[in-house]
């Protein structure tokens, strides 16, 4: 198979010698077939191997190989030399810390994963013995949001998450909105009691990048507006007699 | 916890953003019209008169002006942010006062056409 | 170095230690958990599985006609009293699994939907399209956070274990971002810490699957048990090895030679079955060993297809059409096309047999407990011998639930009884050494080798000496190539001296768990001396139920090589007798 | 020493220069403010209404008949039917997704409704203002 050679540059940063990140150059020749990841692996393995990243699937299924790839947050393993020009640019995610290299520190997202309540939430017991009925129908509403793989592309996508990091941002409210309109949950006016809170989906202005980014089409824009429609709709709800306040 | 007050603005921007999208349009068009030199039928002053005369004139009038405005309000509000205001207990006051003020001048005067 | 204590620690976060996590949390609130995982929970390898997870759920199926393939499939390899147990609670876990929120693909009557799959006489492979482990993973890690008596320590990598009197106290780990280390004290250690594909060069296996678990165990001095018996997925794509889940040919899809040919039909799997209706249990849909097999014929008669990726032969979905493909196959779809360019909607897709599973692992009992008190093991880093010689397609995510629910119970009551582990002097010393260990590859300098080099030696080696068949030579050589790879580790410098999220380190740590790893497998790829399942020895044909109705166990000499022993195979109820998959003339 | 996460700063005036799909989205954003203009101009129609005398009317419409409101209309019209109007049906799928059975309506469709549903508001506007 012929070969391709790759000028890559990566942004490096090494906390204990570092005050700043810096670009470092590799030419890196590239089978044709190769994804971004296959070169940064070449990096480490034949280059340099102090470059530090993070990857496990190789098949676009476990989310952590996102980076930006010419200033686009991507998943490594999915991104291809053959859609790439000879420059390449390659950096952490963008709206994290770097933690050093091209891994970024992701302990905001991951504790706000906790407040969506990605769960289950049942007042009546489920059935005994049997699974709940569920037709495609209703498992077609929300299915597309259950394909999110936490590679948090959208997060680095999206600015009201930059400019504001207090705002719970795409792939957490889109778990949440998957739950409240799966068939066989009943939490959603807890998860609403927070979610459009403060901080919560009104710091979404419907820029829309988070769903122009996302590797999996999980269209978390989408999730999100529907979810504000379910919070005015629980808002007035909760204010009508008999309603909760 | 609770649901923000926000949804309740964010109801009225998201039906005030769909009114300006499908309505806007003519209007800018129907003014540049008048711009251009030709007065269209309805726009002339007995025909805009009756039309705001009636219960039903009203109505449409009173709800295209205050959704549209408080859509504008709203995403101002957004714009301020974008661009780097970050007083937003301010910036909301103010618009949203602007957009208030609007309301009830639209209805004021919609009562004084008679 | 910081000392933390728990009630049970867990070592990994993928479906089985995710699984064993929340029985502990749902039936003890009190116990606490320390769940470690060298990757976030949601990037651990049960993600990528595919197809889908085995439970009897027709009328017209029973426990009995799944214990029957799985012992069969296990080509009598199998401990039947765990196989009894597994099927009994594999569809009480996968409705489990249900109510917390798994998307599983449904039929029409809202129900949930099983397909055919590999080796099993019955549709009774729950999935959700094929991304069923993704969905199982990702169900089980949310249902977790829910549970505030788990503490998890995401990214941290677990280094050695810490015992004491023969029994397992704890287990120490690293901070990858902070290159710090703590001691975790605990009665209970409930190891699941996957498989070990990566000791081969062609895997489905990801980067994380480098056989930690099954290395701390065996240099505690517990056995690992049927290492010899690699399962090789008949159809990964070439060049990457990425699977192409077995759910294609169960929907339909069939295998094809150069010449067009189904070729199973030549291997003891025919006759030939229409195209578009698979029938459970033959041709296509035959058991791993006996496919990857047939695969290895067809190369050596010329019959395989040249690729720019090497040999490999034609599986054909198009007869599907593209709303089955879309609607059942997504991902499959979205791979093929993407990695080595063919649309299964469109084109025969170019497949080989690739490493996909280790049946062998940590030795434990039904109830996962290993020959170290307060040691468990779960999933697939453990062999409680419910897989035998050959894993059936689809029984180990479910034996990840079964597994893992079994093991949490019996590792809480043993912490209860147990109570929490003290620190002292001794454990602190083994701790001391661990780290030592570790400080000690970090600063080391000089010697011409890298962790590449020696892993990629290490790889080929396996490769062919290890491979789908096997012989004398072959195996020993590898045996040898295995231990100077072993002399040859201790001239590898490690470039990167950061303490922060230092791969480099992590890499080589890993690579000393796959030699000792790699060491099992060779040894017992040698010492077996028959064919039986995925082990296929060239110069002992066929099974010798005489000699080796037996487990290996391969335990870790202080010098050389491993030593090998032999344990008898319980069998409760079905005799060893013919492997068929020649259209339903079985029982 | 150990860790150090570094934080890359972000303009808060700025930001949106880093790529093209925020300047389209602030585009978006300030067409708020040609929203806000019309508003006040129809309140202003209507308080020449309530004046109640036909002149004014007469001269506002005079004033009115120049190049400058004529340019400034026609621009207005163009940037606010791409940035407002036509954006707004691009996402209208996203917020109101239809689902008939187990099928999705396809976004396209729901698109194309909007802009059908667009064409038919406006004609029904410029009918009822007499245009044609
Ligand atoms: C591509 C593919 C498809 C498959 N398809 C199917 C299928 O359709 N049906 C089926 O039944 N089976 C399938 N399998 C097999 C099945 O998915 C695996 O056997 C199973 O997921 C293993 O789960 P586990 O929980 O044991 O380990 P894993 O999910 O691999 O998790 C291991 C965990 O241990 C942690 N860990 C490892 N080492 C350390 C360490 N040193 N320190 C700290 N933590 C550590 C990891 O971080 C991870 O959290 C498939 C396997 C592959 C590779
Ligand atoms: S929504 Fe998409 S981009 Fe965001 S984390 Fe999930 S998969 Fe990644
Ligand atoms: S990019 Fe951000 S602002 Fe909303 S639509 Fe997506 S979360
Ligand atoms: S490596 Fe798993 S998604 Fe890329």
């Amino acid at each position: 198979m012929s070969k391709r050679t790759l000028d890559i540059e990566v942004l490096r940063y090494d906390p204990e010698q570092d005050t700043e990140p810096h670009f470092m150059s590799y030419q890196v020749p590239c089978e044709e077939d190769w994804a971004i990841l296959d070169a940064l692996n070449y990096i480490k393995e034949e280059l340099d191997t102090t470059l530090a990243f993070r990857w496990s699937c190789h098949m676009m299924v476990c989310g952590s190989c996102g980076m930006m790839v010419n200033g686009e947050p991507v998943l490594t393993c999915k991104t291809f030399v053959r859609d790439l020009p000879k420059d390449v640019r390659i950096e952490p995610l963008e709206n994290f810390p770097i933690e050093r290299d091209l891994v970024v520190v992701l302990d905001d997202v991951m504790e706000k994963l906790q407040m969506a309540k990605p769960y289950i939430i049942r007042k009546d017991p489920p059935p005994e013995n049997e699974e709940f009925n569920q037709p495609r129908s209703a498992l077609y509403k929300f299915k597309q949001y259950t394909m999110c793989v936490n590679c948090m592309c959208c997060y680095s996508a999206c600015p009201q998450y930059a400019l504001d990091s207090s705002f719970i941002g795409p792939a957490v409210l889109a778990l949440a909105h998957r739950y409240n309109i799966d068939s066989r949950d009943q939490g959603k006016s807890e998860r609403l009691d927070i979610l459009a809170d403060h901080d919560g989906v009104w710091n979404c202005s419907f820029v829309g990048a988070c769903s122009e980014v996302c590797p999996k089409n999980v269209d978390p824009a989408a999730a999100l507006q529907q979810m504000k429609i379910d919070g005015a709709k629980a808002y007035w709800l909760q204010k009508l007699p008999g309603g909760k306040s | 916890m609770a649901i923000a007050k926000k949804s309740v603005v964010w109801g009225v921007f998201a039906a005030g953003g769909t009114v300006a999208a499908f309505l806007f349009p003519a209007l800018i068009a129907l003014f540049g019209l008048v711009a251009s030199g030709t007065v269209p039928e309805g726009l002339e002053y007995a025909n805009l008169h009756g039309f705001a005369s009636t219960w039903i004139g009203k109505i449409i009038l009173f709800f295209v002006i205050s959704l549209a405005l408080w859509h504008a309000a709203h995403r101002l509000r957004v714009v301020f942010h974008d661009f780097g205001v970050r007083k937003d207990k301010i910036v909301a006051k103010a618009v949203y006062l602007v957009a208030a003020i609007g309301t009830l001048l639209t209805a004021y005067y919609l009562f004084a056409i008679g | 170095m910081e000392t933390i204590h728990a009630d049970v620690v867990i070592v990994g976060a993928g479906g089985a230690g995710l699984r064993a996590a929340i029985a502990i949390a749902e039936t003890d609130p009190s116990l606490e958990i320390a769940l470690i995982s060298k990757v976030y929970p949601m990037r651990s390898h049960t993600c990528a599985a595919e197809g889908g997870a085995a439970g009897v759920k027709g009328a017209d199926d029973s426990l009995e006609m799944h214990f029957n393939d799985t012992v069969s499939g296990g080509d009598w390899l199998c401990d039947q009293e765990v196989v009894e147990y597994f099927v009994s609670q594999a569809s009480r876990e996968l409705i489990q699994l249900e109510h917390w929120g798994c998307p599983w693909s449904r039929e029409d009557d809202g129900s949930v939907a099983v397909r055919p799959f590999g080796g099993m006489k019955k549709k009774r492979t729950w999935y959700a399209a094929d991304k069923s482990g993704f969905h199982i993973l990702h169900t089980l890690f949310q249902t977790s956070l829910q549970f505030p008596s788990i503490k998890r320590y995401d990214e941290y990598f677990a280094l050695d274990l810490l015992h004491k009197d023969g029994k397992c106290r704890g287990v120490v780990a690293m901070e990858m971002r902070s290159g710090r280390f703590f001691a975790y004290h605990a009665p209970a250690v409930i190891m699941a810490s996957g498989g070990a594909g990566q000791v081969f060069p062609f895997t489905t296996n990801g980067a994380v699957k480098t056989g930690d678990g099954m290395a701390m165990a065996y240099r505690a001095g517990i056995p690992l048990k049927d290492m010899e018996f690699v399962q090789y997925h008949p159809t990964g794509l070439p060049g990457t090895g990425i699977l192409l889940t077995e759910g294609c040919r169960g929907e339909g899809g069939i295998l094809v030679n150069k010449n067009g040919y189904r070729y199973l039909q030549d291997y003891g799997m025919g006759p030939e079955t229409p195209i578009g209706s698979p029938v459970l249990k033959t041709m296509e849909l035959g058991p791993r060993d006996r496919l990857s097999q047939a695969f290895w014929h067809e190369q050596k008669k010329g019959n395989t297809v040249e690729t720019p990726w090497g040999h490999s032969v034609l599986l054909d979905m198009r007869h599907l059409g593209e709303k089955k493909i879309n609607e059942r196959l997504p991902l499959v779809r979205e791979l093929a096309s993407s990695y080595v360019g063919h649309d299964p909607v469109k084109e025969p897709v170019p497949v080989r047999p690739v490493i996909h599973f280790m049946m062998g692992g940590i030795d434990t009992n039904l109830n996962g407990e290993t020959q170290m008190p307060g040691l468990f093991a779960i999933g697939e880093t453990a062999c409680s011998g419910l897989h035998g010689a050959n894993r059936l397609g689809s029984n180990s995510l479910t034996d990840l639930l079964v597994s893992g629910k079994r093991s949490a119970d019996r590792a809480s009551a043993y912490a209860k009884e147990t109570g929490r582990s003290e620190d002292n002097p001794t454990l602190r010393a083994q701790a001391e050494d661990i780290v030592g260990n570790v400080r000690g590859l970090l600063q080391r300098s000089g010697g011409g080798e890298t962790t590449a080099g020696v892993r990629r030696e290490m790889r080929d080696s396996l490769e062919s000496g290890a491979g789908i068949y096997r012989d004398e030579k072959g195996a020993q050589a590898t045996c040898d190539k295995v231990a100077e790879l072993h002399e040859r580790f201790q001239g590898i410098e490690v470039n990167d001296k950061s303490n922060v999220f230092n791969t480099d380190l992590q890499q080589l740590l890993e690579l000393r768990n796959l030699l000792d790893v790699a060491e099992t497998v060779a040894e017992g790829s040698l010492q077996r001396r028959e064919s039986r399942g995925a082990h296929q020895r060239l110069d002992f044909v066929g099974r010798d139920d005489e000699n080796f109705l037996k487990h290996s166990l391969a335990f870790r000499e202080p010098k050389g090589r491993p030593r090998i022993e032999w344990l008898d195979v319980t069998i409760t109820r079905s005799q060893p007798g013919v492997r068929d998959y020649s259209g339903g003339k079985d029982k | 020493m150990s860790r150090n996460p570094y934080v890359r700063p972000v303009s808060p005036t700025t930001w949106y220069m880093r790529n093209g799909r925020y300047i389209k989205y602030m585009l978006r954003e300030v067409t708020c403010l040609l929203v806000g203009f019309y508003s006040f101009f129809l309140i202003c129609v209507l308080a020449i209404l309530a004046g109640g005398s036909e002149e004014r009317w007469l001269a506002f419409l005079a004033s009115q008949q120049n190049a400058f409101w004529l340019a400034f209309h026609v621009i207005a019209l163009l940037f606010y039917l791409v940035y407002m109007t036509f954006d707004w049906f691009q996402l209208a799928p996203k917020a109101m997704p239809l689902q008939v059975g187990e099928q999705k309506v396809p976004p396209a469709f729901i698109v194309a409704a909007h802009y059908v549903a667009w064409a038919v508001v406006t004609a029904l506007v410029f009918l009822l203002a007499g245009v044609f």
